[in-house]
């Protein structure tokens, strides 16, 4: 059932509106000018025709079977609609109107999940903002029209964040597989949709801005979500960690929010990454889905800048990121890819004199070194080296030589700089503006392949 | 009596603090090391037992009525021969008719005093949103002050017990401090996995306390246990 | 004799190449284009005019007096310019050529230390990428000329961090009034020129990047520098603050680098601030630049999501910011700013439904209000409200309702979002990409008040 | 004699440790408050100074060549008399003797005991960078698995001290945990003061450990103290 939210043959939008500013009016847009190539039928008494699509007085008017059906219409309406689109055999009904348990009108949002069950539709919602798979085109929410495509799927409990991440994502060139509106979770929840996309081949890691479980639902969390762990790293935001957050967190949401050492464990006990800011979240997410997993801890920093250099060892040490020791082989192989000033030690310091091809030869001698299993490298701007020439050399090298071991990497420098950030990172390497950022993604790459290995 | 009827035994009696004989019987039934107890009513039966107690012997007061057991003069220990246990007995009954004359007083518990050793703590509650979840951390100070715990949903597997233990920060304090021997994790990390267990068989307990466990270099032992249940 | 170096009437460049590529050229490039209006004088044995400019076969041969001299010739001929430099009367030998104590000649340099003394010249350097001071177009570095203009003054002891972060600090509009590289401190040091910056009217706030002081330097840093900070807030770096980080430091700078718990208390006596990436140190430092201190630490926040509230409530709680609990009568203010299910308790949620105005009257009731002192501002890019108009509004009506009372903001959102961001930056209102950045700048600020009034 | 006499006499004898009762008289010096120590040669002398020194009494032998007192008999506690302690002394001196019979005695330390109280550790030392530094933390544990300790930079305030006591993480045990009075922080924060301005004027001294000082409700005392010089 979940399936047919994510891969539906045809979405109605049910208040679908004539007037350009409505939210009934966005959703419908958003889905046809993404580009779904399903079947799209707007749902509206009022109208014969929207947006160049032929309107339906209502859902059971439909002459079709409806996967999905996104309801926009206000909330004193939405109970009759439910109704009418499990009778219909909508398999999915997403709930955008707000002004249910939310605000204390609990009892019909109950109602609601008790008709839907009846007939075995499912809810998403409501309160939300609507829902995005993008392998199938689909955008039907009423943030805006584009976003960008890749393997990381996100599922937000707050509403505002996740409209406004839309936006952020594309200016960060974060590419989204899915992107899910929880909201109050009167059926579907994080959990399943989590269960879900970790059999989606096209997602690769999960993150999750989460404000609280609902009551009684701990436990379920953690022992589902270990299975999902499994398959595919999870990286959360649990908003609300200290006690004045968790108010305002409950306060908002409805939910009754748990202490936050007990989330704190939960996680730990599901196998979930957890995060403390939006951009850790996806710093740490953008490194899942373009490396392999670490096979081991054992990480060597190579870099054009002492300073960084030692930046990133503070790092590396906070993060229990474990920094080599190169043997005296690997030390000679080092020294030869530098400067006679540079320093062969961990980090490895390639002076600022570097030019590309010590860098290559740098990594060469790592990526080839049974010692090593990581590689973090750092790039301070010089005038001596262009970061998009290095970062172009870097991509080449890399394709042909990982040997299966990932690397990260922190360049520091301005606009040129970021050009060369964007394009390691369209090219498959994370690339960050810091370098302890760099080192904190892989730091917890490497948890994570600790912890699954653990518990196989 | 299986925990069940301690529990509704309670219940009946409208208590929602077990006595704590029954405390320690509800957490032995779940294998979950503590002295043995019994109650006894006299300093007649309490000197017949003595011996097969073993020394020291502590006495506490049992009463529903009364929770600042001191203040009445209903804790003795330290108490190291038969004649010196049943004057005691006789003793703590008599004053502590004296000092709290309404409370009702079911006997005296009596037990062989544990050898001091690390003192932990493991504390279960049943969260709003977890369900029952198992606390673990070194005793006083430690918990009181630096808040240095851990905590685990259940249900708690051995290795997952093992790693609360590793994660408080005075987590070497385990593995021996300034000479003492390491004291026995596996042991710690059992009780832990047994409390789980406990609060997941008996959804009407609300919490348990014990507080403290000693832990020994070959053992462990919950000297200590509070049982709370939920308001029927 | 410091001020000469910020103020020249002339600038010497020896070792001024003819070579477009050697750092010679840069140098004099970058002195001349950037602006300078006081004299240059290249000297070269070899040229007569470099640049347009006449060149000088010797420091001595010039007709005039000088103030600086950038020496930029090989390590060898250093000792020999130094000396005629000082016999010369110049006032400041920059030395950015390397070579000296950072690889173990330690004695020549205590020679050219001892030299200039003797004549009552200063030395910057040795080992640096040179210096600039923006307020009279001073661009001595080999750097790229573009620096932008401001009031933070930046100094640094890695070399190649420095240079790369000139690029950064331009693409992240973060406005310098000097930067200033100081290497391997042979003279002046980092304690020196902060107290010539403490005085400097073009300088707000003092930023520095610091690896470590010498053996024996510790308490006149703690003695001066807590002087300092009673003038200016001073932020500081401390790089090597793991094990393996300050040796990793220690053998990049050469210079003996103490334990990190020693270099946090020094801070603290001397009412420095700690941070510990780049980013968090020019984030404070924006707040710093553009704000008055906070009168107390009285804290409200206004949002119109409840997840990035909820991420500001948790930022302030771990970072000892006192969120008040409005009273009934500016709870009745509130509510009156914001739709009906809105919520005005702190963090004050108007809701994604908010427009300007809204904005407006919630952060008038604050101002207004007695028992507020700082303000946090927080937007989510929703479709109903454009960030750049938002942020028009914040700044032309915070101008004229401030009440001194001390404003950030953090915005999520996509491009527009920080079109608003930098917009909001350039009129004085510090802003940034993530609640929780916004938090702890102001976090930062207060400590820093606290101190300077205790202190007093 | 100054402070500058014992150590110039130390360093004359090639010690580059102070001798116990040397460590005190240096400490007192600069007013940190510690026992009043004598140092006696045999038991009829300790006898005859025991009534004025005060019960309990503590001796400690006195030698440049023994490190680990205990393990040749040269540490006696609670000593409650003065033929206790006469014998006590010569007992002492007889025992080490033998046990350590290459050793330089100087004599047997005496003084009384102090009561227990909070036990903290205020340490000096002088930095590569920083020059003299205090730390400053609870005793035992606290320092040892937690590093629950606080630095300050010389010179260091009044007011810089009281924060160092602020600034650690247990701060909230010198404030009365568990019906335990609050200690007199200006007391600790006095002597970190003291032991400061003690490293400033007295360059020769690498390092001192007041471990530990004994924290009360109304004032704190040094009850040991160990003072390194620098290798001349
Ligand atoms: C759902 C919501 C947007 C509807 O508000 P609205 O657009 O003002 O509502 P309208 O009454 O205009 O109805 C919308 C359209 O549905 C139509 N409609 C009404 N009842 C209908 C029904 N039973 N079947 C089909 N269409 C119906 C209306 O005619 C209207 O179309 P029109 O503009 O062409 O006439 C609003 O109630 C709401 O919940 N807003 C908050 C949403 C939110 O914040 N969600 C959480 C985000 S995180
Ligand atoms: C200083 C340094 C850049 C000089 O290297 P270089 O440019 O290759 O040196 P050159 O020998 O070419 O000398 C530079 C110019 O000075 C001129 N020169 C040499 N000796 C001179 C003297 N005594 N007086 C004046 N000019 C002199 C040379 O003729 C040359 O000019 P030209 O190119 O027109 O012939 C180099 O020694 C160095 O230290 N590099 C590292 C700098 C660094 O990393 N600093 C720290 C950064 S954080
Ligand atoms: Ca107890
Ligand atoms: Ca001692």
């Amino acid at each position: 059932m979940v399936k047919a939210l994510f891969e539906p043959k045809s979405i109605a939008v049910v208040g679908a509106s004539r007037s350009p500013g409505k939210i009934g009016h966005v959703v419908l847009k958003n889905i046809k000018f993404y580009g779904y190539s399903g079947k799209i039928y707007p749902v509206n008494p009022n109208a014969d025709e929207i947006l160049g699509l032929k309107a339906y007085p209502s859902i059971s008017s439909i002459p079709d079977e409806v996967d999905v059906a996104v309801i926009t219409v206000p909330a004193q309406e939405v109970p009759p609609v439910i109704e009418e689109c499990a009778r219909k055999g909508v398999k999915v009904a997403v709930v955008i109107t707000a002004g249910f348990s939310e605000v204390g009108n609990v009892e019909v949002e109950e109602k609601m999940v008790e008709t839907a069950r009846k007939y075995g539709m499912r809810i998403l919602g409501p309160n939300i903002f609507g829902y995005a798979y993008t392998p199938l085109n689909i955008n039907a929410t009423f943030g805006p029209l584009e976003l960008s495509k890749g393997n990381i799927a996100f599922i937000t409990q707050s509403g505002a964040l996740g409209i406004a991440l839309m936006g952020w994502t594309i200016m960060n060139e974060i590419g989204l597989s899915a992107l899910v509106s929880v909201g109050n979770m009167a059926d579907l929840d994080v959990i399943e949709l989590s269960e879900y996309l970790a059999d989606d081949p096209h997602t690769k890691v999960i993150t999750i801005y989460l404000e609280g479980l609902k009551p009684g639902y701990g436990r379920e969390f953690v022992e589902r979500m270990r299975k999902v762990t499994r398959k595919k790293p999870v990286i959360v935001i649990k908003a609300g960690r200290t006690q004045r957050g968790a108010s305002a967190a409950a306060s908002h949401t409805g939910s009754l929010a748990g202490s936050d050492s007990l989330y704190e464990a939960a996680f730990k006990q599901a196998g979930i990454i957890r995060t403390y800011t939006v951009e850790d979240m996806f710093d740490v997410a953008r490194a899942f889905a373009l490396q392999p997993l670490p096979k081991g801890d054992r990480t060597i920093i190579i870099t054009n800048g002492g300073g960084v250099g030692v930046l990133a060892t503070d790092a590396a040490e906070l993060n229990n990121v474990k920094l080599i020791d190169p043997s005296p082989e690997l030390k000679e192989k080092l020294k030869a890819s530098m400067p006679w000033f540079g320093s062969p030690k961990n980090p490895v310091d390639l002076t600022g004199q570097a030019v590309a091809d010590n860098y290559l030869k740098a990594l060469k001698a790592a990526l080839d070194s049974k010692e090593v299993d990581n590689v973090v490298l750092l790039y301070c701007r010089t005038a001596i080296l262009d970061p998009r020439e290095l970062a172009k050399a870097i991509v080449e090298f890399y394709q042909s030589n990982s040997g299966g071991k990932p690397i990260v990497a922190g360049f520091v420098g301005g606009e040129d700089t970021y050009e060369a950030i964007r394009y390691l990172n369209r090219n498959g390497i994370p690339a960050y503006g810091a370098p302890e950022r760099a080192v904190y993604a892989l730091s917890r790459m490497i948890w994570y392949s600790k912890y699954v290995s653990s518990s196989k | 009596m299986i925990p069940r009827e301690i529990i509704k035994n309670a219940l009946n009696e409208g208590r929602t603090k077990l006595l704590e004989h029954e405390a320690f019987q509800v957490i032995k039934y779940y294998g979950i090391n503590s002295p043995d107890v019994v109650v006894v009513r006299n300093g007649e039966e309490a000197k017949s037992l003595a011996d097969k107690i073993g020394y020291p012997v502590a006495l506490k007061i049992v009463s529903p009525d009364i929770s600042h057991k001191s203040d009445v003069g209903g804790v003795k220990l330290n108490l190291k021969s038969p004649e010196e246990v049943g004057r005691a007995v006789d003793e703590m009954l008599k004053t502590v008719k004296t000092k709290a004359p309404n409370a009702r007083l079911v006997g005296v518990l009596m037990y062989r005093m544990a050898p001091q050793g690390l003192e932990v703590i493991v504390g279960g509650v049943r969260d709003g949103i977890f369900g029952p979840v198992v606390m673990f951390g070194l005793g006083g100070i430690f918990v009181e002050v630096l808040k240095d715990v851990s905590f685990r949903v259940s249900p708690i597997r051995m290795e997952d017990a093992l790693e609360m233990l590793r994660e408080i920060k005075s987590y070497k304090v385990l593995e021996g401090y300034r000479g003492q021997p390491p004291v026995n994790k596996d042991a710690i990390a059992e009780i832990i996995v047994k409390t789980s267990k406990l609060l997941e068989e008996n959804p009407e307990i609300e919490s348990i306390d014990l507080n403290p466990v000693m832990a020994y270099p070959d053992s462990a032992m919950a000297v200590d246990a509070r049982i709370i249940l939920k308001k029927p």
